[in-house]
């Protein structure tokens, strides 16, 4: 339980860097606790007390006599996978952002919000 | 001002999410396709990391969407950055000794241990993803080190290419033979727990490990590049 | 067919090639994005055609690496999600060519692949049916958007692609959580397999509600919707016109066929709710908040937030709104009408605003008159975006609004307010493009997709109205109809080069059209109402195109089209057999007309538009009004309908906005008096009646059924009464002639009113004889008007005068259409004029027999007004050698007044047919009697009109005689050989006295001249546009507080949504 | 065959009110000069200008409008007294009243004013405007109290035919409309005040005082045909308002009677107001006549 509350606190965390820091680079570093928060909560959600890793290295977690896993014995695997894409996204969506903010630098100079406030009504 | 709203709006949502995240059970048993993946995971590829199993091949189309991602951010980063000297002001630092002597140690260890780790994928944690995130970490070393390094794109881009061919070709490959988009049962599984086996998850995730390695290496290079050299 | 998922797999491969061809040079890579996009093309065209052709007949479902649904991930594709692809990839491609064309930006492989990339996210998205995999096709389209809303690097295009990072995050964040917490409650990812797992009653619980309205939620900020659209709006003003148009021509149209299709999977029972709150804020708030924009792009931008809104609205409709049977039917019909009309014009507009280059409207003057090609495809689309018929957005709105349960009737009030409103600011777009200050402007690069995408909207206009049609069920003679005009147009169109062959071909279509109806038997025995006023359309549209001869030299192409289109659609509104068909006819009509009177004057022809709609969308709510659960299509007589009084009065608005009944007047003077001259006519003498028709239509049909009855009629007489007195009185200050016609045409009209609205056989007998006869002299007036504007090129009083020595017949006809129009015996005038005023006393509504006898008075001052200062005083110096008007105007003036003394003479020409007319409304006698064979006796009077005009041509003719036989040998002498105090003044300046006759008069009645109508139309407008351009500073162009929007309408939504909290 | 006696008697009854016309003129100026305290003319004055001006030579036209305003007044003046009934059902008097009921008389009164009007524009005099647009705002303004009552009066008796408004009217004076509904014929005696164009409201005449009005390039021949025109148009005048409210006439010495109690009225308000300005005179039509013949107006309606 706590791990769901500390991986919402950094989703709010990074939400509220989004909604209240002026700097660009603040806000995607917002962003990125936010993914990682999204991230962890995925994990989390996935964890099964008292069972191993869904890496079945060990003829012990087959059920006898065959090559059927026993459920039993192994978290969640699917949730892990879906982190896998889920953190490269994150990466390529840090890297875009990043490189928006490099060209926002190069034509103001400026990296802060204020600046970056023509388009509007 | 913006502050107070903000947190205010922000507590509600929370407490909304908190109200749904009291009513998970965690640390519970799951139900669903999970069960199918884990308990039939070996039987169907052989492989044993079952976390491989599942994202290369039950949702193998997704990680063929997830490189795609990749690739767009090296592509869309390229495509921005074409040519920028955006960050000229900013000039590299000259990197100490101690660094630049690690780095021509540890660069082909770094190498090595990428390639280790894509190869293996589906037998232990890790795999394409992973693998060439360790690759490109090390070419980023390099640009630490060396003010003046610069990759070869041309190659980059290459790899990437072919790297991304070899998967979607795959892909097709099984469609032809197996009359299903992606099908890993085009060659024989192996056996469980051996490094030639698991089908064509191997080869995927080589051609991911290289493609993701290309990838971020060029993304650094890219980024770099947009400051002064000297 | 193909295989969908080869589609993906042959795109990712091309974009992936791309980094090694591209060491190649250019055309490789443009020979690869091409041949991909052809290909794909193709191969989901075929698909669609497979779907269309019903060769396909259940959605196709693709399993990807071999495992069933739950298990791998899998494709699925029906016949919406093939259309889409089909327009997504016309559109990309389009959007491709425009790109490369104005010059793609560096380097070009890089920004093929992303658009290729986006290309294949959208349709990844649509084909899939996996929510995780959904999210990653997501997030595909989104950073290929990123990357390209950023391409052309100035500081408004990265502004936009930031503030469209963080949103996106913010939205895939809760896309993905709700994905994987969809996982978590139901063990699946699989959107049919979660689907079959969920049933309503979960959503009483707290879990499943909170993680849908988490996964839709991201969804609806990718939609646009407001409060949390400003970065939306960004884009659209900033980013590059190409990307744009991709992007809000297809790639956001997959994002709402993912919304509606999640929520149909998850069945979120609040959908409805949501669609209605979101979706009509969204609707109207973008569609106010554009009138003051400025900038075009953010002008086409709110418009595409706004359809967007409306397709939300409709999709909560179709899934969750209760919708039976046909309605359903309707309502997807709508939906896809929505999306292809939009996709394609709105995606033309931005190619056309991005080469005319201009981003201010107030530059774009000219664009549209100055280059005739750019123009049409510029029309056709805001004319297709606007919903104008018979293009698609018309047919979808319609189908939009007979689907909308009647419940639920102020949606469809507000979404008709929203139409009218876009109407507005894209017609103001329109008329300033239209206007003509002679400065050449030009644009720059290729309109081939353009074009592409016209032809398209052109079709699709055609099929739209095939759907639309057969779905409905309603009569095919409406269809064929319809075509008939359409072909009638373009085939006069196509003949463009000589005005005067299109003269022959219009006038010969005319001719024989009606030729080919007389000779009909059944329209010849069953002579009904309907069939007066298509003889009354017909005759009228004959005589005054055949007077449009002279003028039609300096008119444009489009001139004749649009006329043939006018008057067949006058002739559809005539022969309608049910409400919605009138409607639709009577759309027609009113945007034929008025690109007509565009052509004159551009800001009336506004006014005249947005007026027109409001009354064209009053009727079509009013028609609402009348349609029950199974009968979505209400016909005329419905007796057993209970018809609300609402619906009247909705329906009668249009009516009296044609007729121009004050205070509904607003549009008329100046486009009456600025329209195209060979138009005046035909606006005034029969397009104005068909309010008449519609009028009657109403009383006969509908106003029987309502409670109140009586006191909407008084009510109606009324305005009628003040109409006439109030306009004869503004008529009289007027300084043009065809302003001062134009207000004497409203105040006759205001006549026609009462008299529609006494509801009694002589009633209708006066209204239907004062049509005819309106017809005849104020097309008399209006033609002679054109005639002499053609002469002396001026319509401004003051500078005429004495035009009687060189004009001798035209004052012969115009001094004939005073005396009818003053309504002085023994010309055809009196006769409307006696039987108005015997209905009247009959019915003993005598105030405003008292207003509209006062009326007639006051028309007299205008009257003379008009003769004294066109033709009497002095000759002016400058007009010494202008020649009598040209002859088919000569012609036409001669005839009318021909009629005007037969009619005089024999009322019973006219009469005979209103009669018929009359019975067939139910009325057993018309309210009138012979008495011998030409005195007519009411029941408080009695008038000879044979003995009148014997006697007035005998008195005359004595008086003649009289006088040559007291004689007098005459001496002729020179105008300017006047008594004046003995002197004879030499000056070649003509001293005519023209200008405020009325001086004395303005002094007595200054307080009822006072324009506080307009003023109060000016000041509500005014109002309006401040209140917009102070609400619309709620987009503030900050980052954070369009992020702050997103947290605080999640956080509403939860709290309608989510009671389990607070 | 009747209608040829009719003619015939329309002919006498022309020549008749020609004649009594002019009398009435000579008359009204006699009494205006002697409440001046000058001589003034002789009674028959007028037939003796009038038959100076037929004599006269020498005419100029100045265009075809110019020289069918005359026509065109002398018809409007024909025309209304011919329409109006003199003696209701009488063979002789009542005219050619089949013809048309109030309403035909109403609109044909105008024709002679539009005439003359068009006429002196015709003329090319610079302000031949003037008179016109006076008399027609003036006539916008006596109009109203004249239609109340005349609508009043028709819903009243249900008819607007002339001659059974006369009808309705007889059995003693006070079923006369002046006694039946006394406001709605002050409205309508105030609006013949106007109609006359005699002070207060003679603004309309004014410009012919100062030479600009219509008559004014009229001579001769010309001037003679609007004299007898205005002359006869008078007269047709005075008996329709003695039928609208004065209970018609059973014979001649009544009708003359009647008609000439009138010309009294109007002669003699005339000659005690002062003149008022067209907007005046306007506004003084659509305030006090016109609220004066609501209240019988209102009666009628609540009835």
């Amino acid at each position: 339980m706590v791990f769901f509350a500390a991986s919402l606190l950094l989703i709010f965390i990074g939400l509220y860097a989004a909604l209240v820091k002026r700097n660009l680079i603040k806000i995607i570093i917002g962003l990125s606790i936010m993914d990682t928060g999204v991230n962890m909560l995925i994990i989390s959600l996935g964890f099964v007390k008292g069972r191993t890793a869904p890496i079945i290295s060990l003829k012990d977690l087959f059920k006898k006599g065959s090559l059927l896993v026993d459920v039993s014995k192994v978290v969640d695997p699917l949730p892990q996978a879906l982190v896998l894409t889920a953190i490269v996204i994150g990466v390529a969506v840090t890297a875009m952002a990043l490189s928006v903010v490099i060209r926002m630098y190069s034509v103001k100079k400026s990296i802060e919000i204020d600046d970056f406030k023509e388009l509007k009504w | 001002m913006r502050k107070i709203v903000a947190i205010f709006f922000l507590t509600i949502v929370g407490l909304y999410m908190l109200s749904l995240f009291a009513q998970i059970p965690f640390g519970k048993p799951y139900k669903g396709v999970s069960e199918h993946y884990v308990e039939r995971g070996i039987v169907e590829n052989r492989g044993s990391n079952l976390v491989t199993s599942i994202v290369v091949n039950y949702r193998g189309f997704d990680t063929l969407g997830e490189v795609t991602v990749l690739f767009l951010a090296a592509t869309g980063l390229s495509f921005l950055l074409f040519s920028c000297k955006c960050l000229r002001e900013f000039k590299r630092i000259r990197s100490s000794l101690v660094l630049r002597t690690a780095t021509d140690t540890l660069f082909p260890l770094i190498l090595l241990f990428g390639a280790y780790i894509f190869i293996h994928g589906h037998l232990t944690p890790g795999g394409g993803f992973q693998g060439g995130s360790v690759i490109a970490s090390g070419v980023m070393l390099l640009f630490l080190a060396y003010r003046s390094f610069h990759v070869n794109h041309k190659a980059l881009s290459t790899i990437e290419s072919l790297a991304g061919i070899t998967f979607a070709g795959i892909g097709l490959v099984g469609l032809i033979y197996a009359k299903s988009f992606l099908a890993n049962s085009v060659i024989s599984l192996g056996q469980w727990n051996k490094l030639f086996s698991a089908g064509l998850i191997p080869f995927i995730y080589i051609a991911v490990g290289f493609k993701v390695g290309a990838e971020l290496s060029g993304l650094i290079s890219d980024m770099i590049s947009t400051t002064k050299e000297d | 067919m193909v295989n969908p998922v080869v589609i993906i797999a042959v795109t990712l491969i091309a974009a992936f090639s791309i980094g090694i061809f591209q060491f190649l040079g250019k055309k490789f890579v443009r020979g690869v994005f091409w041949l991909t996009i052809l290909f794909d093309f193709t191969a989901i065209l075929s698909i669609a055609y497979g779907f269309l052709t019903k060769v396909i007949k259940a959605p196709i479902m693709v399993k990807i690496g071999g495992f069933p649904p739950p298990i791998g991930i899998n494709l699925y594709v029906d016949q919406l999600s093939a259309y889409l692809g089909v327009v997504v990839f016309f559109i990309g491609a389009m959007a491709a060519y425009h790109w490369i064309n104005r010059g793609i930006d560096d380097p070009e492989p890089k920004a093929l692949v992303l658009m290729l990339l986006l290309l294949l996210g959208s349709t990844g998205m649509i084909f899939t049916q996996d929510f995780f995999n959904l999210f990653v096709f997501i997030e595909i389209t989104s950073i290929a958007s990123y990357g390209l809303v950023a391409s052309k690097l100035d500081g408004f295009s990265l502004e936009a692609a930031f503030k469209y990072i963080v949103v996106g995050s913010i939205s895939s964040t809760f896309v993905l959580l709700g994905a994987v917490l969809l996982y978590k409650f139901a063990g699946s990812l699989n959107m049919l397999d979660i689907s079959n797992h969920i049933n309503k009653s979960m959503y009483s619980g707290g879990m499943l509600i909170i993680i849908s309205i988490m996964f839709l939620f991201g969804l609806l900020i990718e939609l646009e919707v407001f409060p949390m659209n400003g970065w939306a709006l960004d884009i659209y003003q900033g980013a590059n016109p190409a990307v744009v148009a991709i992007l809000a021509g297809g790639i956001v149209k997959g994002f709402y066929l993912v919304f509606v299709r999640s929520a149909n999977y998850l069945k979120f029972p609040y959908l409805l709710k949501i669609g209605i709150i979101f979706g009509l804020a969204t609707y109207l708030v973008s569609q106010f908040f554009a009138w003051k924009q400025k900038d075009i792009r953010r002008l086409f931008g709110y418009s595409s937030v706004g359809q967007l809104g409306l397709l939300i609205l409709a999709g909560a409709f179709y899934i969750n709104g209760n919708l039976t049977g046909f309605a359903k039917k309707y309502m997807l019909f709508a939906i896809i009408f929505f999306v292809l009309n939009h996709s394609f014009s709105k995606s033309t507009l931005f190619f056309l605003a991005d080469l005319f280059g201009k981003r201010n409207i107030e530059e774009w003057k000219g664009a549209i008159s100055q280059n005739k090609f750019f123009g049409f495809l510029f029309s056709s689309s805001v004319l297709s975006m606007a919903g104008a018929p018979p293009f698609l957005g018309f047919w979808a709105k319609l189908f939009f609004i007979l689907a909308i349960p009647r419940q639920y009737f102020y949606i469809v009030v507000l979404v008709l307010i929203g139409a009218a409103a876009e109407i507005l600011y894209y017609f103001n777009l329109y008329r300033i493009a239209s206007e003509n200050d002679g400065e050449v402007l030009d644009y720059k690069g290729s309109i081939i997709p353009s074009l592409f995408n016209v032809l398209v909207l052109l079709g699709l206009a055609v099929l739209g109205a095939y759907k639309f049609f057969t779905i409905t069920g309603m009569e095919i003679q409406n269809a064929k109809f319809l075509a008939f005009i359409t072909v009638s147009a373009i085939a006069v169109l196509i003949i463009g080069i000589s005005r005067i062959a299109q003269w022959i071909l219009a006038l010969g279509m005319l001719i024989s059209f009606s030729y080919h109806l007389i000779r009909n038997q059944n329209f010849v025995s069953v002579f009904n109402i309907q069939s007066f006023f298509v003889i009354l359309v017909l005759v009228g549209a004959v005589i005054f195109l055949f007077a449009t001869y002279p003028l039609s030299k300096k008119y444009s192409a489009s001139f004749y089209p649009l006329f043939i289109f006018t008057v067949f659609s006058m002739v559809g509104i005539s022969v309608a057999s049910n409400w919605i068909s009138l409607f639709i006819f009577w759309e027609l009509m009113s945007w034929s007309s008025y690109l007509l009177i565009n052509q004159g004057s551009k800001k009336p022809a506004w006014i005249y538009l947005v007026m027109s709609a409001i009354g064209g969308y009053s009727m079509l709510a009013g028609i609402k009004l009348l349609s029950t659960g199974s009968n979505l299509i209400p016909v005329f007589k419905a007796s057993a309908i209970a018809a609300p009084v609402w619906a009247a009065i909705l329906i009668f608005t249009a009516f009296l906005v044609k007729m121009g009944t004050a205070p509904l007047h607003i549009w008329a003077r100046d486009a009456y008096g600025e329209s195209p001259d060979g138009f005046t006519p035909l606006l005034s003498g029969v397009l104005s009646k068909m309010g008449v028709f519609g009028a009657i239509l109403t009383i006969v049909y509908l106003i029987p059924h309502i409670s109140h009855s009586n006191i909407i009629l008084y009510g109606l007489a009324w305005f009628g009464a003040l109409t006439a007195l109030f306009m004869a009185l503004l008529a009289v200050f007027q300084e043009d002639v065809k302003k001062i016609l134009a207000y004497s045409s409203i105040s006759q009209v205001g006549y026609i009113l009462i008299g529609i609205a006494l509801a009694t056989s002589l009633g209708y007998s006066a209204a239907l004889y004062h049509t005819v006869n309106h017809l005849i002299f104020k097309g008399l007036l209006f033609v002679a008007a054109a005639g002499i504007i053609y002469r002396t090129g001026t319509s401004y009083l003051p500078e005429m005068g004495g035009l009687i020595r060189r004009m001798p017949f035209t004052f012969l006809a115009f001094l004939m259409g005073i005396i009818t129009l003053a309504g002085i015996p023994p010309l055809s005038g009196f006769a409307g004029k006696w039987l108005l005023y015997s209905a009247l006393l009959e019915k003993r509504w005598m105030f405003i027999l008292l207003i509209a006898m006062f009326a007639s008075i006051v028309a007299f001052m205008y009257c003379y007004k008009l003769l004294h200062a066109i033709f009497l005083g002095q000759l002016r110096d400058k007009y010494r050698d202008t020649k009598e008007v040209p002859l088919p105007i000569v012609i036409i003036e001669l005839i009318l007044a021909g009629l005007t003394m037969a009619v005089g003479m024999k009322p019973s020409l006219i009469l005979r047919f209103s009669d018929k007319a009359i019975k067939t409304l139910g009325f057993s006698n018309p309210g009138y009697a012979y008495e011998g064979a030409h005195r007519i006796v009411s029941k408080f009077g009695y008038w000879n009109a044979y003995f009148m005009a014997v006697f007035a041509i005998g008195s005359f003719i004595i008086a003649l005689v009289l006088f040559f036989l007291v004689k007098a040998k005459i001496r002729k002498v020179g105008q300017l050989d006047i008594g004046y105090a003995g002197e004879v003044p030499d000056s070649p300046e003509s001293v005519h006295f023209g200008y405020d006759l009325y001086a004395h008069m303005r002094r007595a009645v200054r307080v009822f001249i006072y324009p506080h109508v307009e003023n109060s139309y000016r000041r509500i407008y005014q109002g309006l546009m401040a209140f917009v351009d102070y609400t619309r500073r709620f987009y503030t162009g900050d980052l954070n507080t369009y992020a702050l929007w997103v947290i605080i309408t999640l956080s509403f939504i939860f709290y309608i949504l989510y009671k389990g909290v607070f | 065959m009747w209608i040829w006696y009719k003619v015939l008697y329309a002919l006498i009854v022309v020549i008749g009110g020609l004649a009594y016309g002019l009398l009435l003129g000579g008359i009204s100026r006699k009494i205006t000069a002697r409440l001046q305290g000058r001589r003034g003319p002789s009674v028959f004055q007028n037939y003796i200008d009038l038959i100076k001006l037929i004599r006269k030579r020498t005419a100029i036209s100045h265009g075809v409008m110019f020289f069918l305003a005359p026509m065109f007044r002398l018809l409007g003046g024909i025309g209304v007294l011919l329409l109006v009934p003199i003696i209701a059902n009488n063979t002789a008097l009542s005219n050619f009243s089949f013809g048309g009921d109030l309403i035909v008389v109403l609109y044909f009164m105008v024709f002679g004013c539009l005439g003359m009007a068009l006429g002196a524009a015709d003329s090319g005099h610079p302000h031949s405007a003037l008179a016109p647009t006076r008399g027609l705002a003036q006539m916008a303004g006596y109009e109203l109290p004249f239609l109340l009552s005349v609508i009043g009066l028709a819903i009243a008796h249900n008819t607007v035919s002339l001659s059974n408004l006369v009808a309705a009217q007889q059995g003693g004076i006070l079923h006369w409309n002046l006694f039946q509904y006394p406001f709605l014929s002050i409205a309508g005696l105030i609006a013949m005040l106007g109609m006359y164009m005699a002070y207060p409201f003679s603004v309309v005449m004014a410009p012919q005082e100062i030479a600009v009005g219509p008559p004014t390039e009229y001579s001769s021949t010309f001037l003679s045909f609007m004299f007898t025109g205005r002359s006869i148009f008078g007269v047709g005048k005075y008996v329709l308002f003695m039928d609208l409210f004065l209970g018609g006439a059973t014979n001649l010495v009544e009708a003359f009677v009647k008609t000439f109690v009138l010309f009294l009225f109007v002669v003699f308000i005339s000659n005690v107001f002062p003149r008022y300005r067209t907007e005046q005179a306007v506004r003084f039509f659509w305030t006090y006549p016109l609220v004066i013949g609501l209240i019988d107006f209102i009666r009628i309606f609540i009835k």
